[in-house]
């Protein structure tokens, strides 16, 4: 049995990691599911852009000193996914911090339910009434007053 | 040309910075960031008067592109990389001035790097991670608001922001598998032999998917009216005016430069209506002034799409002539929208209480309807001629589209100024000083502007031919390999 | 029934993509930028590993905005976790207990072991893999390990805001003084060595501590945010 | 030899990336997260990228799992701060 191609399966998993974490993106109602589907898509992007500068056969891109007589794989994508994989954690963090912060005002982190709770907010505030549908959100339950910092009100 | 990096890096150094100033004093911090930026802006207009507007380029690194990475300032990018700090001076957010606001403008300071980095930079991956760094630095200052709304409108942000990244990301990796570089200069020389294929157009889709985000492009637009509403007018005023045409630059330099494909313009054309057609659609049912405003600035930009889709020079004036007009307006009217932000009925009479306002609320409505003296008429004009030089039947809906959205466009906004004017009681608080200040500095922009059309028309029709002379482009940053050496 | 609607459709998209993809010429893409850069490296930065040339170096400039970009995330995540009204009433003092006796020794044990690993890496980044961003993290987790184990005490917010603001100010005071001495924005200098050795590769070295130090300042400010 | 192993990686990866997205326990999901960047590193190492190696495995693997637990410790979903050992 022949060998599987390696460069279509790297291909596969770089892109079905992009689609894995699309669909997540889009199914998911969690919102810190839908930043592990984030990174997910973020990690498939990396091993394209890798496998965008990968050649057959060749070593790494560090001299050793030893003469070498294989050529090398294109140093620039590496550079670039070095760049990517920091920016990624850093939003990463970013997201996180700002989740912290939404769970303790709203007391939830389904998007739906926060985009609904939002408008209702919006629309309070200008001192119009909120959209039909969000008037009955699920439960019938009304909502606690949602927390504001000091900030807001100055 | 080397001090072209310095606008760029200077206010980077400053936000890195500004907290350990905050420590040492209050006040050093506080004027520290303004001063950064009046000392870009002098250097950016100073390296405009020195070239005559003709362009130069900077090796940044000292190495000769396509290695290293380049900073390219044609007129066009000059005046985009100029407008990043005068408008975050204009609109510097009134937090950072407070105490405990060195935070915020180190966030300003990093936005105003990376602006000014988009509108200058030659190279693909560069751009993206400016592209970037103003994302990050958006986030901050929207959630800067401090309420719970506004986190919970940033988190969206975020992740329709992180999804656009991941596609320019896949976008750039497609393109360099197949080029093999990321200078935008060595990419216009292999582009029509090696990115003319099924797989270029699935590059720049990515791009400009991912690109589209803070441009307001149709399909990742969703976080536009939460954003808006939340977050401080300012920072507001500061990505619709500003950070939107920054993202449409880049857009116009890909398609100016690299994908030169009529099926590209096409998909533009047709996001750009979409984004139009929906936007003023949504306006119209807005019932409060920020998400009014947020919904025709996709509109607006949906126009300003549909411009950049039309191909020669003729398409680039529009473009620009659209572009400038809505840079001008869209600040003012947040600026304007911050004592009015409550319900539309709730606005009644508020003219009569705050005459200046609303006499500069009229204007600028009267100006982004296209009514004819004012600026905004010949604006559309351009972009309804150059859409009209098209014979396809998708041109031809476009016109249609952009002269029916005008209609549903004065219909909401005459309803306003109407309202504004009506004879009732109004309890609003008045605007403040500094907003009215700024808001009537750009109306008298705006005014001042129409006696000196036809010189500004000529303006922006060279500045049209110099963007788009490929061959020029080509020639200043592959040309000038000599490190130290001003053109 | 949504979710596996999508799914099937995203199986088409990647089939799609994958499809498209196969037309790509990987695996012998064209070496335009890296082929050149391959050769003149060695020369023209004196450092063996390439990668660390192409991201201090000729993509220097990306470097930096990426540390603008953590610095930023760092900075926002402060500016939203930052102790308001609410989050104090909420907090209300919760009581810090110490880790385990083991958890302690080790952290003990291994926090200078983790220190010393990651400046090695740092400082070897221009001779093997690894440098700045990889020794970063390996000195915040140092940092972050003697956090765990002791809670209450705490990191200072000062020092770390110190060396954040020194590490980014040295990285673009050194390319401020390659343009000030009439070269371009971060332009190499120093002399550049022997290819290999440790002290070699001109300011290579120096820019990557800068990364390494303002790395790991960035991602122990941010744990410690998220940890409080 | 080579693309056998790259195949089992890849499916590897994928199988915990679509975990990722179906498993209920949030701390199930990081630590599948986690698997998906650690093995992602093993294939940067099989493409010649050492340096993007150790990034990956530093950060994806290490570091964004210690954000993500920390940011579920905040968030209440679980307690990482439980003390098993009431010793000191």
């Amino acid at each position: 049995m022949n060998p599987p191609d390696l460069i279509t399966i790297l291909i596969s998993g770089g892109i079905g990691l992009v689609a894995i974490g699309a669909v997540g993106m889009a199914v998911s109602r969690h919102l810190l599911r839908l930043v592990l589907a984030l990174a997910i898509a973020e990690a498939g992007a990396n091993l394209l852009l890798v496998l965008a500068g990968y050649r057959w056969d060749a070593v790494a891109p560090i001299l050793t000193g030893a003469t070498v007589t294989r050529p090398m794989v294109d140093p620039v994508p590496q550079a670039l996914v070095l760049t990517a994989i920091v920016i990624g954690v850093g939003v990463q963090a970013l997201a996180v911090a700002l989740l912290i912060r939404v769970k303790e005002a709203y007391g939830t982190l389904d998007i739906r339910e926060l985009k609904t709770r939002v408008e209702q907010e919006i629309c309070g505030a200008a001192g119009i009434a909120p959209p039909e549908s969000a008037n009955k959100p699920g439960g019938g339950q009304p909502y606690p007053v949602p927390v504001t910092t000091s900030r807001e009100s100055a | 040309m080397n001090a072209l990096a310095l606008p760029v890096v200077l206010p980077l150094l400053a936000a890195f910075l500004v907290r350990p100033a905050g420590l040492a004093s209050g006040s050093l911090a506080r004027w520290f960031g303004p001063l950064v930026l009046l000392l870009c802006a002098g250097m950016l207009v100073d390296t405009a008067l020195l070239t005559h507007g003709q362009p130069v380029s900077a090796n940044i690194g000292g190495f000769a592109p396509p290695l290293g990475i380049v900073f390219y300032a044609d007129s066009l990018a000059l005046l985009f990389a100029i407008a990043v700090p005068a408008f975050a001076l204009l609109l510097w957010p009134r937090e950072a001035m407070q105490a405990g606001g060195d935070r915020i403008s180190a966030l300003m300071l990093l936005l105003v790097g990376s602006g000014t980095g988009m509108a200058l930079s030659g190279d693909l991956f560069n751009l993206y991670v400016f592209y970037e760094l103003l994302a990050v630095a958006s986030f901050g200052l929207v959630a800067s608001s401090g309420s719970a709304r506004a986190w919970a409108a940033t988190v969206r942000y975020l992740l329709i922001s992180g999804f656009g990244s991941v596609l320019a990301l896949v976008g750039v990796a497609l393109i360099y598998a197949q080029t093999g570089t990321l200078n935008l200069a060595q990419l216009s020389e292999f582009a029509p032999e090696r990115l003319a294929n099924p797989l270029g157009l699935a590059a720049f889709a990515c791009l400009l998917i991912g690109f589209g985000v803070k441009a307001e492009l149709f399909p990742v637009n969703a976080w536009v009216p939460e954003v808006y509403a939340t977050a401080p007018k300012r920072v507001s005023a500061l990505l619709a005016g500003v950070v939107s045409k920054l993202a449409i630059l880049v857009v116009l330099r890909l398609i100016l430069l690299v994908f030169d494909l009529p099926e590209a313009r096409q998909s533009l054309l047709v996001l750009g209506l979409i984004g139009l057609v929906s936007g003023e659609l949504a306006a119209w049912r807005a019932r409060d002034l920020p998400r009014m405003l947020a919904f025709s600035s996709i509109g607006q930009l949906g126009l300003l799409f549909m411009a950049v889709s039309i191909p020669g020079v003729l398409g680039l004036i529009a473009a620009l002539a659209v572009a400038l007009h809505h840079l001008l307006m869209k600040p003012a009217l947040f600026l304007l929208a911050e004592r009015w932000s409550g319900g539309l009925e709730n606005l009644a009479g508020a003219g009569r209480k705050a005459p200046l306002a609303a006499g500069l609320f009229t204007l600028f409505a009267l100006s982004l309807l296209g009514v004819p003296p004012l600026p905004g008429f010949w604006a559309k004009l351009v972009l309804l001629l150059g859409l009209g030089q098209q014979d396809a039947v998708l041109a031809q809906a476009a016109i249609f589209g952009v002269l029916l959205m005008a209609v549903v466009e004065a219909h909401y906004l005459f309803r306003l100024v109407g309202l504004l004017y009506a004879k009732t009681a109004h309890g609003a608080p008045p605007h403040r000083m500094g907003d009215l200040a700024v808001a009537s500095l750009l109306g008298a922009i705006l005014v001042a502007s129409m006696p000196l059309l036809p010189a500004l028309a000529q303006g922006l029709g060279w500045m049209a031919h110099q963007a788009s002379d490929v061959a020029a482009y080509r020639a200043v940053t592959l040309g000038s390999t000599i490190p130290g050496v001003a053109p | 029934m949504h979710k596996l609607a999508s799914l099937l459709f995203a199986i088409g998209l990647a089939a799609l993509l994958i499809g498209l993809a196969a037309q790509l010429p990987l695996g012998m893409t064209p070496m335009v930028v890296g082929q050149a850069i391959l050769e003149q490296a060695p020369g023209e930065t004196g450092s063996a590993n390439i990668v660390t040339s192409v991201v201090l170096a000729y993509r220097g400039i990306d470097t930096l905005g990426e540390l603008a970009i953590l610095f930023a995330a760092a900075t926002v995540a402060g500016l939203v976790l930052a102790p308001s009204i609410h989050a104090e009433s909420r907090l209300r003092a919760k009581p810090r207990h110490d880790a385990g006796l083991v958890l302690r020794a080790g952290s003990d044990l291994l926090f200078p072991l983790l220190l010393s690993v990651g400046f090695y890496i740092v400082l070897h980044g221009h001779l093997t893999p690894g440098g700045g961003f990889q020794g970063g993290v390996v000195l915040a987790a140092a940092f972050f390990v003697s956090f765990l184990a002791r809670p209450a005490r705490q990191p200072s917010h000062v020092g770390i805001v110190l060396i954040e603001a020194l590490a980014g100010a040295s990285f673009i005071g050194i390319g401020l003084a390659a343009l000030l001495g009439g070269g371009a924005f971060l332009q190499p200098v120093l002399d550049k060595g022997t290819l290999g050795q440790l002290v070699s590769a001109g300011s290579l070295p120096l820019l990557y501590l800068a990364v390494g130090l303002k790395v790991g300042a960035e991602l122990s400010g941010l744990l410690a945010h998220l940890a409080e | 030899m080579t693309a056998w192993i790259a195949l089992v990686l890849v499916g590897l990866m994928l199988g915990a990336a679509v975990l990722v997205l179906y498993l209920d326990n949030l701390v199930a999901a990081i630590a599948a997260a986690s698997v998906v960047s650690l093995l992602l590193s093993l294939l940067f190492a099989l493409l010649a990228a050492p340096d993007v190696a150790l990034t990956e495995a530093a950060v994806g693997a290490g570091l964004s799992g210690a954000v993500l637990a920390l940011g579920l410790r905040r968030l209440g979903l679980i307690d990482l701060g439980k003390r098993e050992y009431p010793d000191a």
